[in-house]
C-alpha cells in the first residue's frame, strides 16, 4: 500500500515522461482558466468587498450572448463588440439595481445579493438562449482548431490549438489588465480602493464609476473564459459549474492578490491534475478534482492562515 | 517574597499587597521593540494608572496583563505566583476583566445580553441542561441575572436593559462596556483610555463611577489614559511610559514633578 | 389594540425571561399550533403535504440548524447539504443493519454522526475566518459528496449508488418507506421539528447562546471575557451539524423516499442558506419565515399560471420560477437585510403601540 | 383517513388545474426537463413527444375519440422537483413518465402503493422488466442490460473479446451506474477486463482526466453512458486524445446529432446504439407536418426534427398511445384508469404490420409485452456518424436474453425484499 502512494506515481511519471508532460499541459490549461475567474473574483473583492457568487453565470451569460448573437446572422468580431456592450449593461445594471441599494451592509449579505443575481441571470439565460448546447463560434472567430503533435522521448504530445491560443490570450489579458491596474489612473483608483476608499475618492473618481468599471472588466474575463472553455465542451449552463474552481485558488492565493489568483489557479490546476491521474484514479476511485483543490487549499490555510501570499496579520484590540 | 504590606492614601484608604507584578517586562514584534524591560505592581485596592503619549506601548502592556499578548521576556506574577503561559480566556476566567479603547460591545445583543456575558465564567451548567431550561441551567440564569440586575442598578442603566446597544450613544457604551467587566466580579479590572472620546460631563461621570466601583466592591482597577489630568485626580498611583520605556512610577505628586514625564509630554527632542 | 402590553408587569426574573412576556405572542403561538397540528391534517390533500407542509418544516429545521452557526456563532458555512447527506446516510446505515431500532431513534441518533464530522470539519474555524472560511465548508461539501459517490457500504453495495428508504413500522403503523401515509410522516416531522425547535430555543437564549453571540460579534472580546473560542466555535458546529443532520435524515425518511449522492450537492446548501438569511439570521423564527417563502412560493407560483388558465409551458413557469427566486432575494435582502424575522418584529412592535403614533 | 386525503387531493387538484373531477380526457402528463445541465439532450426528446400526441389530437381526436391532456411536469432533471410534479400529477394521472433514472428510483416505490403505472421507455431501473415483481414499471421497449449486451454483441462480432479492455465512461449517477452488474457480469464470463470511469456531475463539460486516464490505460474500446453535457464533452475529448472513434459506442442516450456535430467530420465513426431510428420518409412525420408543425404547434425544428432524439420521442408517445388503446379496447371505455392503462401496456404488441398502420416503419423494431414481461426486449440497432448524420450500420441486434433474465429475477427478487411490504403479482394469469 505505501509503495502504492509514495513510489509508484513517481516511477510512472518518469516511465512516461511524455504522459507526465500532456498531464501537466491539460493541467496549465484548466489552470490558466481556473486563474482567469478567480482574476474576477479578486477585481470585484478588491474595488468592493463583494464576493461575487455570480462570475460564474457571467461566463455563461457572455459566452451564450455571443454565440446567440452570431446565431442571428451577426458577423463573428460584431457580435464580440455587442457581447461586450451587453456585459457593460449587465455591469451598469447589477450596480445601479442591487449594489447601490446595499452599500455598507455586512459581506454576507452582499454575497448573497450575488448568488440571488446567479439565479436571475439563469433564468434570464434560459428564456433568452434555450438550454440546449450550444457550438461556440471558434473558427468564425479565427481561433485555430487543428492539434500538434510532438514525440518527446518517442511518445506523443498532443497540443490543441484553441488550448494554445487560449493560454496565449489569457496571458495577454492578464499582462494588459497588469499595465492598467498600474500604469493608469483609473487602474491605481481600483488598486487604492482595496486599501482606502478615501484614498480612491482623492483621485477624483466616483465610486460608482469604478464599481460600474470593474464589474465590466469581470464581464470582459467573463467572456475570454467562456470563449476558451466553451471552444472546448460547447457553451451550456452546465459551464456554470467552473466558478467553483475558482475558489480554492482564491483561498490559496487570497482575496486581494493578483498574483495570488494568477499563481494559485495554475498551481492547483497542475497539482489537481496530477493527483487525479496517479492518486486518484488508482487508488481512490477517480474523480477527486472536485474535491482535492478545496482541501489542499484548507490544508495550506490551516498551516498559513494568511495564505501563501498574504503577510502575516497581527491582531489588534 | 510575598509582599503584604500596604500603604495608606492620601485620603485614607488602606492598600493590601501586591496583586499583580510585572518583572522585567520586554515585547518585541519581528525587530520592533514595543515595550522595554519594564517593571512595576499593582496592589489590591488600589487604582493604579499607566499613561504615556501615543506610542508609548500603553495598550501593549495592557496586552500582556490581559493575556492577549506573550511577552518576548519577563514574567507576570498574579496573586503571589508566576502566570503560565495561558490563553486570554484563562487570564480573565481568573478574575481579570478589561474594557477596551474602542468600544468592543457585543452589537447584536441587548444591554442586558451583554452584561450577562460578563457572568459567562461564574455559569457551568452542561449543554443539555440548557436545552431542556431545567435544572441547574434555570437556576444559574436566575441567580446570576440578580447580580446583573445590581451592577445595572449601581451604573445607573436600568431603562436601557433591553435595547441592543448598537442604537445606544456612545457615552452609554462605555458605561455598559464597563458594566459587562463588573459583572464578572473581578479581582483585577482594566480599563483601557475609559474615558476616550467623552466630553467633560461624561468624563466627571465615568470618573465617579471608576472611584465607586474602587470604594463599593474594593476592586483594583488598572487603568490606561492618554489623557493625564484626569486619571491624575482619580489613581492612586502612576506609572509613565514613553518609547517603550518606563520613565516615571510614583503617586500622582511625585510624577508631576518628575523631568522626564514633563519632557514626554512637552515633547522636547531626545 | 390586540398587542397592548400596558398593564402585564413582570414581578420576577423568571417570568421575566418566559419564552412569551407578552401574552399575545403566546396566544398567536397557540392559533399556529392548532393550525399545524388540528387544521391542516384534517384538510391537507397529499399534494399539500408533499410538497408544502412536510418540506417546509424539515427546511426550516435544516435552516435552523444552520443558523446556529452562521446566524448566532457567525461562522459562514456553505457545506450545509453534505451534513444532512450525512444524517441521511448515517439513519440509511443503522436501519438496514439494525431493522428493530425505533425509527424516530435512529432519526435522532443519526444526528450524532453528522455532529462528529461536523466538529472535524469546524477545527479550521479556529483559524481561519470570514470567506475564506466559507470556502473551507465547500471541502466538506465536495469532499462528503464524492465520498457518498464513493464508499460503496455506505449505499449497501446497491447498483444504482442510491439509498431507498425501506418500510418502517413504529407500534405497527408504516413510519417510512413507500407504504407511510403522508399525516403520519407529518405528525412525526412536525413533533420532531417542534422538539428541535424548543430545544433551539432553549440553547440560544441562555449562557451558550450568548456565547456564540459573543464570538460571532466581536471574538477578540469575547476572548477576552473569558470565553474559550475554540470551544465556543466547536459547540455551534456540533449543535448546528446535529440538527441539520436531525434534518437530513427526516428529509430523506419522511419525504423524499429515496435519495442519490448528488441530491446533496451544492445547490441544496444554497437553499437552505437562502432560506436563512432571507428569513433571518440569528433568529428561530425567520426559518420558518424563509422555509415558508423559499418552499411554498414556487410551488404557489407553478401552479398558478394553469390555475388563471395562462396558457405558458411548464419549462418556462420554471425559467420565470428561477428569476422570480432570484429577483426575491436581492429584493427582500434591499428592503429588509435583517430578514422577514426583523420584518415581523417591527410590524409587531409598530402593533403594540397601535393605534397610538408613537 | 387515507381515502379522506386521496380525495381532497383530487379534488383540490381539480380546483388547482381547473380541469375538474370528470374531465373527458385523458390525462397523461409529462415530467419533462427543458431547462437545467440536461436540457439540451431533454428537449428534443419532450418535443418528440409532445408533437405525437398534438398530432393524435389534432388528427383523430385523441386516442378512442377522447383527447390526451400531454401536459408538462418540468423537472430541471432535478429528483426533488419530479417528486413534486409526481404529487402533482398522481391524483388524476393514468400515467407518470418520470424521465431520469434518479427519479425514476424515487417514484418507483411510490407508485406501487399509488397504482400508477411508470412508463420509463429505454430508461430507469432494468429489473423492471420483472411484471411479476414490478407491477406498475414499464421500461418498454428495450432495458440498459438489452443495450449493454448488444453493444458487447456488436463488438463480439468484431473478433473475440477475452483478453481486450474495455473503458465504461459513464456518468457518475444512477442512470450511468445502471449497466454494471450486467457488465461486470459480462467481463467474468467472457474474460475481458472491465473499466469503470465515473464521470463527476461537475465534469462532464471538462474531462481531460477521464481521457487522459484512458491513453494511459489504452482500452480497445470505450462504451460510454453519457447524457447532457457528458456527451459532447466526452466527444470532443476522444476527437482530441485520438481515440478511434470506431471503437466508441454510447448507448442510445449517447446518440445525439447535436453533441455530434459538434466535432462533425471528426467524429466519423463514433456508434449509438438504439431502439428508434429516424425513418425520414415514415408516413407519421408527414402527419406530423401537416396536423402539428404547419398549425404553428411544434415547439421542435427542422434541424431538429432530422434527428434521432426527435423521433424517439414520437415512438416514446406512439408506445404511450399503443397501450392506451389496448387498455381501451380491452375494458370497452374510452376513458381508462391508472390500472386499466397497467393492462394495455402489458398487452402491448407492436408488430411490422401494426407499425405500418402507424406510419412509423423502422422507426423502432417490433415488440410484445406481457403481464411477466414488462420490457419487450425489442432489440435495437447499431447506429453510426457519417460526419452529419446518424445511418443504421447493423442489422436488428437481440440483447441475450438467457443472461439478463436471471440477472433481472434476482434484481428484482432483492429489491422486493428491501422493501418489504412489496405488492407483487404472483400469477400472471389473474386478469388485472
Amino acid at each position: 500500500m505505501l509503495t502504492e502512494i509514495f513510489i509508484k506515481p513517481f516511477a510512472d511519471m518518469v516511465e512516461a515522461p511524455d504522459f507526465l508532460l500532456q498531464v501537466l499541459w491539460e493541467g496549465l490549461v484548466s489552470g490558466i482558466l481556473y486563474a482567469l475567474i478567480a482574476l474576477g473574483f479578486v477585481l470585484i473583492y478588491r474595488s468592493s468587498r463583494i464576493f461575487n457568487f455570480a462570475q460564474g453565470i457571467m461566463v455563461v451569460f457572455a459566452a451564450l450572448t455571443l454565440v446567440g448573437l452570431h446565431a442571428m446572422g451577426v458577423p463573428a468580431w460584431v457580435s464580440v463588440g455587442l457581447t461586450l456592450l451587453v456585459m457593460f449593461g449587465l455591469a451598469v445594471a447589477i450596480e445601479r439595481v442591487v449594489l447601490r441599494p446595499l452599500v455598507g451592509q455586512p459581506d454576507i449579505i452582499l454575497f448573497m445579493a450575488t448568488i440571488g443575481v446567479t439565479l436571475f441571470l439563469i433564468g434570464l439565460g434560459e428564456i433568452i438562449f434555450g438550454g440546449e448546447n450550444k457550438v461556440m463560434i471558434t473558427e468564425e472567430l479565427g481561433i485555430p482548431t487543428g492539434s500538434i503533435l510532438f514525440e518527446p522521448w518517442g511518445g506523443l504530445l498532443i497540443l490543441e490549438q484553441k488550448d494554445i491560443t487560449a493560454v496565449i490570450v489569457a496571458a495577454l489579458l492578464v499582462v494588459a489588465l497588469l499595465l492598467f491596474l498600474n500604469k493608469t489612473r483609473m487602474g491605481r483608483a481600483i488598486r487604492a480602493l482595496g486599501d482606502d476608499h478615501q484614498a480612491a475618492l482623492s483621485v477624483g473618481i466616483s465610486l460608482q464609476t469604478i464599481w460600474v468599471l470593474v464589474w465590466f472588466i469581470a464581464g470582459i474575463i467573463a467572456l475570454v473564459t467562456g470563449i476558451a472553455w466553451g471552444a472546448r465542451a460547447g457553451v451550456s449552463f452546465a459551464l456554470e459549474v467552473i466558478a467553483y474552481k475558482a475558489l480554492p485558488v482564491l483561498m490559496l492565493g487570497g482575496l486581494e492578490s493578483i498574483s495570488g489568483a494568477i499563481i494559485g489557479g495554475l498551481m492547483i490546476g497542475m497539482l489537481e491534475k496530477l493527483f487525479e491521474i496517479y492518486w486518484g484514479q488508482p487508488l481512490l476511485g477517480g474523480n477527486t478534482e472536485t474535491w482535492f483543490a478545496f482541501v489542499l487549499a484548507l490544508i495550506v490555510l490551516l498551516f498559513r492562515p494568511q495564505g501563501l501570499f498574504g503577510e502575516k496579520i497581527i491582531e489588534r484590540v | 517574597m510575598k509582599d503584604t504590606q500596604g500603604y495608606l492614601t492620601a485620603d485614607g484608604r488602606q492598600i493590601g499587597g501586591v496583586l499583580m507584578e510585572m518583572r522585567n517586562i520586554t515585547l518585541r514584534f519581528g525587530g520592533v521593540v514595543a515595550i522595554e524591560d519594564i517593571s512595576f505592581d499593582i496592589r489590591e485596592g488600589e487604582i493604579r494608572a499607566i499613561i504615556g503619549p501615543n506610542g508609548a506601548g500603553k495598550s501593549s502592556m495592557l496586552n500582556i496583563i490581559s493575556g492577549f499578548y506573550t511577552p518576548s521576556n519577563g514574567e507576570v506574577w498574579y496573586k503571589g505566583a508566576p502566570r503560565p503561559l495561558m490563553k486570554p480566556y484563562e487570564v480573565a476566567r481568573m478574575g481579570v476583566a478589561r474594557t477596551f479603547q474602542n468600544i468592543a460591545l457585543f452589537e447584536g445583543m441587548t444591554v442586558l445580553d451583554n452584561v450577562m456575558t460578563g457572568r459567562l465564567t461564574h455559569m457551568h451548567a452542561g449543554l443539555l441542561s440548557q436545552a431542556l431550561w431545567w435544572g441547574r441551567a434555570r437556576d444559574e440564569e436566575i441567580a446570576n441575572r440578580e447580580v446583573v440586575e445590581k451592577v445595572i442598578d449601581f451604573l445607573e442603566i436600568q431603562n436601557i436593559r433591553k435595547t441592543p446597544v448598537g442604537r445606544l450613544p456612545y457615552g452609554l457604551k462605555k458605561r455598559v462596556e464597563l458594566a459587562r467587566a463588573l459583572a464578572a466580579e473581578p479581582s483585577l479590572l482594566l480599563l483601557d483610555e475609559p474615558m476616550a472620546g467623552m466630553n467633560v460631563e461624561e468624563k466627571e461621570d465615568m470618573s465617579r463611577f471608576i472611584l465607586d466601583v474602587n470604594d463599593e466592591f474594593g476592586t483594583t482597577i488598572a487603568l490606561i489614559e492618554h489623557d493625564m489630568g484626569v486619571v491624575m485626580d482619580l489613581s492612586d498611583r502612576v506609572v509613565v511610559m514613553d518609547y517603550g520605556k518606563k520613565i516615571g512610577d510614583g503617586t500622582p505628586d511625585e510624577v508631576r514633578g518628575n523631568q522626564d514625564v514633563i519632557d514626554a509630554y512637552l515633547g522636547v527632542a531626545h | 389594540m390586540f398587542y397592548r402590553t400596558a398593564g402585564q408587569f413582570k414581578t420576577s426574573y423568571e417570568s421575566d425571561q418566559a419564552l412569551f412576556p407578552v401574552r399575545q405572542d403566546a396566544i398567536l403561538l397557540a392559533v399556529i399550533l392548532v393550525f399545524a397540528w388540528v387544521i391542516f391534517p384534517l384538510t391537507a390533500s397529499e399534494f399539500t403535504f408533499q410538497t408544502l407542509l412536510i418540506p417546509i418544516l424539515i427546511y426550516a429545521l435544516a435552516a435552523m440548524g444552520l443558523n446556529i452557526l452562521t446566524g448566532y456563532a457567525g461562522q459562514l458555512s456553505l457545506g450545509t447539504a453534505a451534513f444532512m447527506g450525512v444524517g441521511a446516510y448515517a439513519c440509511y446505515k443503522m436501519v438496514t443493519l439494525m431493522p428493530w431500532l425505533n425509527p424516530v431513534v435512529a432519526i435522532l441518533l443519526s444526528g450524532v454522526f453528522s455532529a462528529g464530522v461536523g466538529v472535524a470539519f469546524g477545527i479550521p474555524s479556529l483559524r481561519i475566518k470570514g470567506f475564506y472560511l466559507a470556502i473551507a465548508t465547500l471541502a466538506a461539501q465536495f469532499f462528503l459528496v464524492w465520498l457518498f459517490e464513493k464508499w460503496a457500504w455506505l449505499y449497501n453495495y446497491n447498483a444504482s449508488g442510491a439509498i431507498q428508504v425501506p418500510n418502517l413500522t413504529m407500534f405497527g403503523v408504516y413510519v417510512a418507506g413507500p407504504q407511510a401515509d403522508s399525516w403520519v410522516q407529518y405528525y412525526l416531522v412536525l413533533a420532531i421539528v417542534s422538539v428541535m425547535t424548543v430545544l433551539c430555543i432553549n440553547l440560544t437564549r441562555g449562557n451558550l447562546g450568548r456565547t456564540w453571540k459573543a464570538t460571532r460579534d466581536v471574538d477578540i472580546a469575547a476572548e477576552l471575557i473569558g470565553i474559550n473560542l475554540m470551544k465556543s466555535k466547536l459547540t455551534a458546529f456540533m449543535v448546528s451539524s446535529y440538527v441539520v443532520g436531525v434534518a437530513g435524515a427526516l428529509f430523506v425518511f419522511m419525504w423524499r423516499g429515496a435519495a442519490e449522492p448528488n441530491l446533496f450537492d451544492i445547490p441544496l446548501s444554497f437553499r437552505i442558506l437562502f432560506i436563512a438569511i432571507i428569513g433571518g439570521l440569528g433568529s428561530i423564527l425567520g426559518n420558518y419565515l424563509g422555509a415558508i417563502l423559499i418552499v411554498g412560493l414556487p410551488v404557489v407560483l407553478g401552479t398558478l399560471p394553469a390555475a388563471l388558465g395562462i396558457p405558458i409551458s411548464s419549462s418556462m413557469v420554471e425559467h420565470i420560477n428561477v428569476m422570480m427566486v432570484g429577483g426575491l432575494i436581492v429584493f427582500f435582502l434591499i428592503i429588509e437585510p435583517h430578514g422577514l424575522a426583523q420584518l415581523w418584529r417591527l410590524i409587531r412592535e409598530k402593533l403594540i403601540i397601535w393605534p397610538f403614533p408613537h | 383517513m387515507k381515502h379522506i386525503t386521496r380525495l381532497a387531493a383530487v379534488a383540490a387538484l381539480g380546483a388547482v388545474m381547473g380541469t375538474g373531477v370528470v374531465a373527458q380526457e385523458l390525462f397523461a402528463p409529462n415530467l419533462s426537463y427543458r431547462t437545467g445541465p440536461f436540457a439540451a439532450t431533454g428537449i428534443p426528446l419532450m418535443n418528440g413527444q409532445r408533437d405525437y400526441m398534438l398530432m393524435l389530437n389534432a388528427r383523430d381526436g385523441g386516442i378512442g375519440g377522447l383527447p390526451v391532456n400531454f401536459e408538462e411536469c418540468e423537472t430541471g432533471y432535478s429528483t426533488e422537483k419530479g417528486v413534486e410534479c409526481y404529487e402533482k400529477t398522481k391524483g388524476q394521472a393514468i400515467v407518470t413518465q418520470p424521465w431520469s433514472t434518479g427519479i425514476t428510483l424515487q417514484v418507483l416505490p411510490k407508485t406501487n402503493v399509488d397504482e400508477i403505472p411508470i412508463l420509463a421507455p429505454g430508461y430507469g431501473f432494468s429489473p423492471m422488466a420483472d411484471g411479476k415483481v414490478f407491477q406498475w414499471a414499464f421500461n418498454t421497449p428495450a432495458s440498459y442490460w438489452d443495450a449493454a449486451s448488444m453493444i458487447l454483441q456488436y463488438l463480439e462480432a468484431q473478433g473475440d473479446l477475452s483478453g481486450k479492455k474495455i473503458a465504461f465512461l459513464h456518468l457518475d449517477h444512477p442512470y450511468g451506474k445502471e449497466p454494471l452488474p450486467f457488465l461486470e457480469l459480462k467481463a467474468a464470463e467472457d474474460g475481458f477486463e472491465l473499466l469503470p470511469i465515473p464521470v463527476g456531475l461537475k465534469e462532464m463539460q471538462n474531462q481531460s482526466a477521464q481521457w487522459l486516464q484512458i491513453r494511459r490505460e489504452r482500452p480497445d474500446y470505450v462504451v460510454m453512458w453519457g447524457w447532457g453535457a457528458m456527451n459532447a464533452g466526452a466527444i470532443t475529448e476522444a476527437v482530441k486524445t485520438k481515440f478511434p472513434m470506431d471503437n466508441m459506442i454510447g448507448v442510445w442516450w449517447a446518440g445525439h446529432d447535436a453533441d455530434l456535430k459538434i466535432v462533425g467530420a471528426e467524429g466519423k465513426g463514433y456508434k449509438s446504439i438504439s431502439w428508434s431510428y429516424p425513418a425520414l420518409d415514415a408516413a407519421v412525420l408527414a402527419d406530423i407536418k401537416t396536423h402539428v408543425v404547419d398549425a404553428g404547434n411544434s415547439l421542435s425544428n427542422e434541424e431538429e426534427m432530422q434527428g434521432v432524439f426527435y423521433n424517439r420521442g414520437l415512438v416514446i408517445s406512439m408506445i404511450l398511445a399503443e397501450g392506451i388503446r389496448a387498455a381501451q379496447e380491452h375494458t370497452g371505455n374510452a376513458q381508462i384508469t391508472a390500472s386499466d392503462l397497467r393492462w394495455g401496456l402489458e398487452n402491448l404488441n407492436v408488430t411490422d404490420a401494426r407499425l405500418a398502420e402507424l406510419g412509423m416503419t423502422g422507426m423502432v423494431p417490433p415488440f410484445q409485452t406481457t403481464c411477466a414481461n414488462h420490457t419487450g426486449h425489442s432489440g435495437g440497432w447499431m447506429l453510426e456518424w457519417d460526419g452529419e448524420k446518424f445511418i443504421k450500420t447493423s442489422d436488428l441486434l437481440q440483447a441475450e436474453a438467457d443472461a439478463i433474465q436471471p440477472l433481472e429475477a434476482a434484481k428484482a427478487a432483492e429489491y422486493a425484499e428491501a422493501n418489504a411490504p412489496w405488492a407483487m403479482s404472483e400469477t400472471c394469469d389473474a386478469p388485472s
